[in-house]
């Protein structure tokens, strides 16, 4: 019997495949506006790509949209899959901090993946994807332009309104200032701003070592240069970030079968 | 006189070009990333229309958070000023002012003369303003002007929870996942807004007339949503996003004439021992159509240029002395004929002394 | 709507909802003799309230952890103000009006929603106008800024008890006189005279109130336990509205049988118990049913609320009154959060977690209260050394669109994951 | 409308100095130096703290400010949670990044929720060696001054026992004697903004203060008065739109006040604890048993805070400044979460009405230059303030 993880985004869908702790094959693609069916094909894509079929496998769901799908076994909070995922990843973390497109979470874990304690963002979009998202549509670069900028900034300049909307206004006054402040510095201070915010959360739970990020938030080099430069220390990134909740739901699927749950 | 009105948003740049208190050309343009640029941008759109040049243009008055990098103005006055000057200009009996721009909304209450008494604007959270707006119709993928018809179609609207711009969006994507029609979900957002509004306006006092500003006073959902909630009829002029600009450029016609309104009545007449008999112009208003020319039985008014060369109205030299006997007073004369000085002007700019 | 009625609207909704949940419950077999019983004593206690104008009464509304007992003695209707708003909001699931009307008035966002909501309600006129406005700095800037606003709004006189901050034998002494001067300003503002008599027999009482409360504490150290988890809102308020009231009495006797038979036959207030935990500050009013639905689902249950139903040591004397409603007014648990954040206070809640075996912790941020907030990390730290974990909730007791049940619902899920997991 | 407020004046030198000690605050080389020589400095948390009692102990009390602007305050956040003030998290994180580290003692009061909260935070999480928080009534009756002077002379037992000797009647009127020299000066630095074109302007004022609470007072009483010198040489004046009272909590960016004065503002006075309320009344030793009585009977009848009541006491403060400086209109900023303020203005706003004198309500966050929306209302404002002048 597979394992089978399926964390279901606000805008990705991904799905891990896992075989005695394995990775047979994963997949990402981006959740349509009806779960179930576009839950179906990135799993049916995945299957084909493990050269696997539908029948006899153990399905643990994660994410937003866990509910909306009939064929999970069973859905799990993103919190103990994350915890689960980044023990399998690298067993030394006790932290992972996980940057989605519409919230970032932070876990903090134990050596048996286990979650200890956790932290979210609520109520507001500040330091969320989306969030660098609009900022790069808002200073005409692209996320990749946006990140490599970053790194060349010598200072930061200062961004300080707690609200998304807001700091689009802040960024703009920056762009219109005479003489207008360097995109590169406005980009740095965007991001310091949002890693102010992921350390703030940090701080609620007490920062402890090894720290992980995840999410494909995470795949932005000049946002975990900021990171590790807040952190004091290096922070450990997965190739494919986004996979963290699914595999750690694949995971607990693999625990089920073993404990012989249907 | 040639003057001009700019009012750069945060989202939209607006310009209008004032001629003896007419538009003569107004520009609606997107704000790019330099509002420096987008001021000679939108200008030089203007004054194409108006077939002028900028040299033609005899005082600039800017507003919109962009006020202070508008190069070619003479000075920046608040929006806040601005939409209620623009606003008793289309609206003279308009005393509550909702406007609801990119990222703010504002409550202004004002006076007949278009002087601000109070006001109050949100802060802190964006949620309720036309960003708000602007989000929810990208994650529907419906265009924002229609946004507003499509909630008109509800059923049940889903009641919303968050206040945050970015936040109701994610919540609108939950519900469309699950299957709630767009119409819904837009009549609860519509709702959410509504209410805030409200709340903002409770906080000034709302007294009508009652007029909404900004584009949003073109999506129908959001007005009536407002009109239920205020509990008035609102005033609605053909292009709301212009009355910020409309009200910089008069407020550059009032800076140019160096006459502020409440310096503008003038009074004809004169008293003895029977009792008062006047007749106050507010040549501030009066834009000198004549209307009343026409309409007083006495024919007592007469229109002609002032000295800065505005067609106004005046009480003709030869009868100034015999009001009494010519005039025979607004109230009088109401009674006789429904068509008087008063019930003729657009602008409110006659009273009676009796 | 006369004025009268309007006057009243919240009132009736109260009285209405508590007649409804009395019906429902008689029909279920398993329903608490002590339950109904408290339902009864808020109907009698809000339609005193309602009737008050023309039995003549004399109505003194009152802010929370005010000496109540004072009110009781002179034989005049108390109104506790706070308590009022959130039953409101518990019971009608329905308080933007009020809340909207104290915006109105100018109240910023900041003020905590049972506040701003209570000026509202007096402005809007949908509660009764009182003869006198009451209240203390007892438990926070709130309480302590509100009443001179409500004493203009109502037009009303009042009387501000200034509450000192430290439990010192001086500071209680100042306590007394500030009761002794309010008793003048209200014999003086109601022609009536204080009964020194009566007020000795309700502190006898209380007395006993709060010996019942920690009796019936004890029965919930019990495994399974036996009083499900908003079942603390019932002992909460039998203080704050019944202070040293023979019905209270009745009903926590009632209640505390109740348990012990309960714990007698084993039998526990969740099916299946699984996480006991321990409950700081309120939860959100109108989440109330759902909490109490997704705690059946997980078989969790709270224990124990350092902070509402655990009181402090200490006896009230009959003999000294007026000594005891000030000595009461620095046991109440509440207390603990409200004075010098030291040891006492700290350990007193690693004690709950211990005596009550708690397996973890809710704690609900209230965004309107400072005092509840600033506390959070403190509290966590706390019982995160004795590896107690705590889910904080972000919420607003009253305003049911600060929080949605997805939120909550979301967020617990999360804490039962990590609790089974461990 | 533009700047007209900075036109043709002469630099006042001294300003420069006090800047200095404000742009180096904590680590002033002032209180370094005092650290070196082996003398305790004390931090306070709320205008409720007698400082005499410190100083006549020979320690040096400063007052515990937050950062200059607006920061990000993820330390203060995490602690303190987002609903407690700006003011008390920049406080609480500025402690916690160690830049209070120098500090023998804390003393606070049970003045405000945010006060007491960072009081207990401090002492949990940065832990100083002495501290103290003093019970603060809230009325002026006979019984509260009581109350209030035994507190004050508990603190003062409780400090002689911290530091091994008495602290000497003596000593305190020494301390009685410079503090109030030094509310005198403030006073009249003030009297100068009650002309039609003052030659100092608010944000200068607000440099002067906060230098106030953060150096010994021997040495910022010397440098005032040279400043005052300097004014009444300097022949400067400078006009405005609108005289603006600002009123509200805690401010100490004077970038809050240049904001106002660049639109043609003209702050000529205020309410706030970090000014007005700050160096309000004198200690008066006629009348009083004791220099201590003199003490506690001058900080609870001092110009109070939102949090005493009556709250018309407070209020008719506020009335008597706005006319005899002749403002034309008010400007309240409360820091976000300062709910006695938020009470307060209701009812604050309705009197001022009353007086024919508008108010503007802006909060704000601790530390704010002001800028973006603050500006445009502000802006609005002295338009309306204007217009209603014509």
């Amino acid at each position: 019997m597979k394992a089978l993880g399926i964390d279901i985004g606000s805008l990705t869908t991904k799905v891990v495949i896992l075989e005695n702790s394995r990775i047979l094959s994963s997949v990402i693609t981006t959740s349509g506006e009806e779960a179930e069916s576009s839950a179906k094909e990135a799993v049916e894509k995945a299957l084909t790509q493990a050269g696997l079929s539908f029948d006899n496998l153990y399905i643990v769901s994660t994410g937003v949209g866990r509910k909306s799908i009939a064929f999970s076994q069973q859905p799990k909070a993103i919190t103990t899959c994350l915890a689960r995922g980044i023990c399998y990843l690298f067993p030394s973390v006790r932290m992972v901090i996980d940057m989605g497109a519409e919230s970032s979470t932070i876990v903090k874990l134990n050596e048996r993946g286990r979650v200890k304690d956790w932290a979210n963002h609520d109520k507001c979009a500040a330091g969320t994807g989306i969030f660098l998202q609009q900022m790069a549509r808002l200073m005409q670069v692209s996320m990749e332009e946006m990140s490599k900028l970053s790194l060349q900034a010598k200072s930061s300049a200062s961004i300080t309104s707690t609200c998304a909307v807001f700091a689009e206004s802040e960024v703009i006054s920056h762009v219109h200032r005479e003489p207008p402040t360097p995109k590169e510095e406005i980009v740095a201070g965007i991001y310091a701003s949002v890693i102010s915010r992921i350390m703030a959360l940090c701080k609620r739970v007490g920062i402890e070592k090894d720290v992980a990020a995840a999410g494909g938030v995470a795949l932005n080099r000049g946002l975990i240069h900021t990171l590790e430069k807040e952190m004091g220390f290096g922070v450990l990134v997965p190739d494919t970030p986004q996979l963290v909740a699914a595999i750690g739901a694949a995971i607990l699927a693999e625990e089920n079968v073993e404990k012989g749950l249907k | 006189m040639v003057v001009a009105g700019i009012d750069i948003g945060s989202r939209a740049a607006k310009a209008v070009i004032l001629k003896g208190g007419s538009i003569l050309s107004s520009v609606i343009g997107d704000t790019g990333p330099e509002s420096v640029k987008t001021s000679y941008m939108v200008m030089e759109e203007a004054l194409k229309g108006a077939g002028l040049a900028l040299g033609d243009i005899q005082y600039t008055v800017a507003t919109g958070y962009g006020r202070v990098l508008v190069p070619f103005a003479n000075e920046n006055i608040s929006e806040i000023s601005c939409h209620a000057k623009g606003t008793n200009w289309y609206f003279p009996s308009v005393r509550t002012i909702l406007d609801m721009g990119g990222q703010d909304c504002k409550a202004i209450s004002c006076d007949g003369g278009g002087l601000v008494n109070n006001f109050a604007m949100n802060d802190k959270c964006a949620g309720g303003t036309g960003r708000f707006l602007e989000m929810i119709a990208e994650v529907l993928n419906t265009p924002l002007e229609k946004i507003g018809d499509l909630s008109l179609e509800s059923k049940s609207a889903i009641p919303f929870n968050t206040i945050c711009a970015v936040f109701a969006k994610s919540e609108a994507i939950v519900y469309l996942r699950k299957g709630v029609a767009k119409s819904d979900i837009l009549a609860g957002l519509h709702e959410a807004i509504a209410t805030r509004c409200l709340n903002l306006l409770k906080r000034v006092s709302i007294e009508k007339d009652f007029s909404i500003t900004g584009g949003i006073a073109k999506n129908k959902g959001m007005v009536k949503k407002l009109t239920e909630k205020v509990g008035l009829e609102p005033l609605l002029c053909e292009d709301p996003q212009l009355v910020g600009a409309v009200g910089a450029a008069l407020f550059a016609e009032e800076r140019f004439t160096g006459a502020s309104i409440k310096a503008m009545k003038v009074q004809y007449g004169y008293s003895d021992g029977t009792g008062d008999y006047f007749i106050t112009v507010n040549t501030g208003l009066c834009d000198g159509c004549g209307d009343c020319v026409k309409a007083c039985p006495a024919g007592i008014f007469v229109v002609d240029r002032d000295d800065s060369g505005q067609p106004k109205v005046r009480v003709k030299e030869e009868v100034r002395k015999r009001l009494s006997f010519l005039c025979p007073g607004f109230q009088s004369c109401s009674s006789k004929s429904e068509v008087n000085c008063h019930s003729v002007c657009q602008k409110d700019a006659l009273s009676h002394s009796c | 709507m006369t004025s009268a009625e309007q006057g009243n609207s919240k009132i009736k909704a109260i009285i209405r909802a508590c007649r409804l949940i009395m019906r429902m419950n008689q029909a279920l077999p398993e329903a608490r003799k002590s339950e109904a019983m408290y339902y009864q004593m808020l109907i009698n206690y809000f339609t005193r309230l309602l009737n008050a104008r023309e039995n003549g009464d004399f109505v003194a509304a009152h802010t929370v952890f005010f000496p109540a007992e004072l009110i009781y003695a002179m034989d005049m209707v108390p109104m506790h103000a706070e308590t009022t708003t959130w039953m409101t909001a518990l019971f009608t699931g329905e308080c933007s009006d009020i809340l909207a009307a104290g915006a109105e008035l100018g109240l910023a966002y900041e003020i905590c929603t049972p506040h701003r909501g209570l000026a509202g309600a007096f402005a809007l006129g949908v509660l009764p106008r009182p003869d006198v406005m009451l209240w203390s700095n007892m438990v926070c800037d709130n309480t302590a800024k509100s009443g001179e606003l409500i004493m203009e709004i109502c037009n009303c006189p009042g009387f501000f008890i200034d509450h000192p901050f430290k439990d010192s034998e001086y500071e209680r002494n100042y306590l007394v006189g500030e009761m002794e001067d309010m008793v003048h300003f209200l014999e003086e503002k109601s022609g009536r005279k204080m009964d020194w008599d009566k007020l000795s027999e309700i502190v006898a009482r209380m007395d006993r109130q709060i010996e019942l409360v920690r009796e019936v504490n004890e029965l919930r150290k019990a495994v399974p336990t036996p009083f499900h988890s908003q079942g603390f809102l019932e002992l909460v308020s039998s203080d704050y509205l019944f202070p040293g009231q023979p019905e209270a009495i009745e009903y926590l006797e009632t209640l505390k049988q109740e348990l012990a038979d309960a714990v007698k036959e084993g039998k526990g207030a969740v099916s299946n118990e699984r996480f006991r935990l321990m409950t700081l500050f309120l939860p959100p009013m109108h989440l109330m049913a759902f909490l109490e639905k997704i705690s059946q689902e997980y078989g969790a249950v709270s224990v124990v609320e350092p902070f509402f139903t655990y009181w402090g040591e200490g006896r009230l004397d009959p003999t000294k009154p007026l000594e005891s409603v000030a000595k009461k007014s620095y046991m109440i648990p509440e207390m603990r959060m409200y004075g010098p954040m030291d040891e006492r206070a700290l350990n007193s809640i690693v004690d709950c977690a211990k005596q009550y075996k708690v397996d973890g912790a809710i704690y609900y941020a209230d965004v309107g209260c400072r005092h509840t907030c600033a506390t959070i990390k403190l509290f966590k730290d706390t019982l995160n050394n004795i590896d107690v974990p705590v889910l904080t909730l972000d919420c607003d007791v009253v305003d049911p669109t600060a929080t949605s049940e997805e939120e909550v619902g979301e967020k617990l899920e999360q804490f039962f994951e990590l609790l089974e997991d461990r | 409308m533009a700047d007209n407020t900075q036109r043709n004046n002469v630099k006042l030198h001294t300003l420069d100095r006090f800047r200095e000690i404000n742009s180096t605050f904590p680590k002033t080389s002032q209180l370094l130096e005092h650290k070196r020589r082996g003398k305790k400095v004390f931090g306070w948390l709320c205008t409720y703290s007698p400082e005499e009692i410190m100083h006549a102990a020979d320690i040096l009390p400063i007052r515990i400010t937050g950062y200059s602007q607006e920061t990000e305050l993820d330390e203060g956040n995490a602690y303190l949670y987002v609903n407690n003030c700006s003011f008390s998290r920049s406080c609480l994180q500025l402690g916690l990044k160690g830049e209070y580290g120098f500090l023998d003692g804390v003393v606070g009061g049970s003045t405000c929720d945010g006060a007491r909260r960072l009081f207990d935070l401090w002492r949990n999480y940065i832990g100083t060696p002495f501290h103290h928080v003093l019970t603060v009534p809230r009325k002026y009756t006979e019984k509260a001054h009581a109350l209030y002077y035994h507190e004050v002379a508990q603190f003062k037992k409780h400090l002689e026992d911290f530091l091994g000797f008495e602290i000497t009647d003596e000593a305190l009127h020494k301390s009685i004697e410079l503090y109030n020299e030094s509310r005198k000066l403030l006073r009249e630095l003030s009297d100068f903004r009650k002309l039609d074109s003052p030659p100092i302007t608010g944000a200068e004022t607000m440099e002067v203060l906060n230098a106030s609470f953060h150096m010994p007072k021997e040495i910022f009483n010397q440098w005032l008065k040279s400043l005052l010198e300097e004014i009444s040489a300097s022949g400067n004046s400078h006009t405005g739109r609108a005289r603006i009272m600002l009123i509200g909590s805690v401010l100490t960016n004077p970038e809050f006040i240049k904001s106002i004065e660049k639109q043609g503002g003209l702050v000529v006075t205020d309410e706030l604890c970090t000014s007005t309320r700050y160096w309000g009344d004198p200690v008066l030793l006629e009348g009083a048993k004791s220099p201590l009585e003199a003490i506690s009977r001058r900080y609870l009848n001092n110009f109070p805070c939102a949090r005493m009541f009556p709250s018309d006491e407070r209020f008719n403060r506020i009335i008597d400044f706005a006319l005899d400086f002749k403002v034309d209109g008010v400007i309240s900023q409360i820091i976000r979460y300062c709910v006695p303020y938020c009470h307060d203005l209701p009812l604050l706003t309705k009197r001022l009405k009353a007086q024919g004198i508008p108010t503007l309500a802006l909060d704000v966050e601790y530390g704010t230059p002001g800028s973006g929306q603050i500006q445009t209302r502000v802006q609005a404002f002295l338009e309306m303030l204007e217009a209603k002048r014509k």
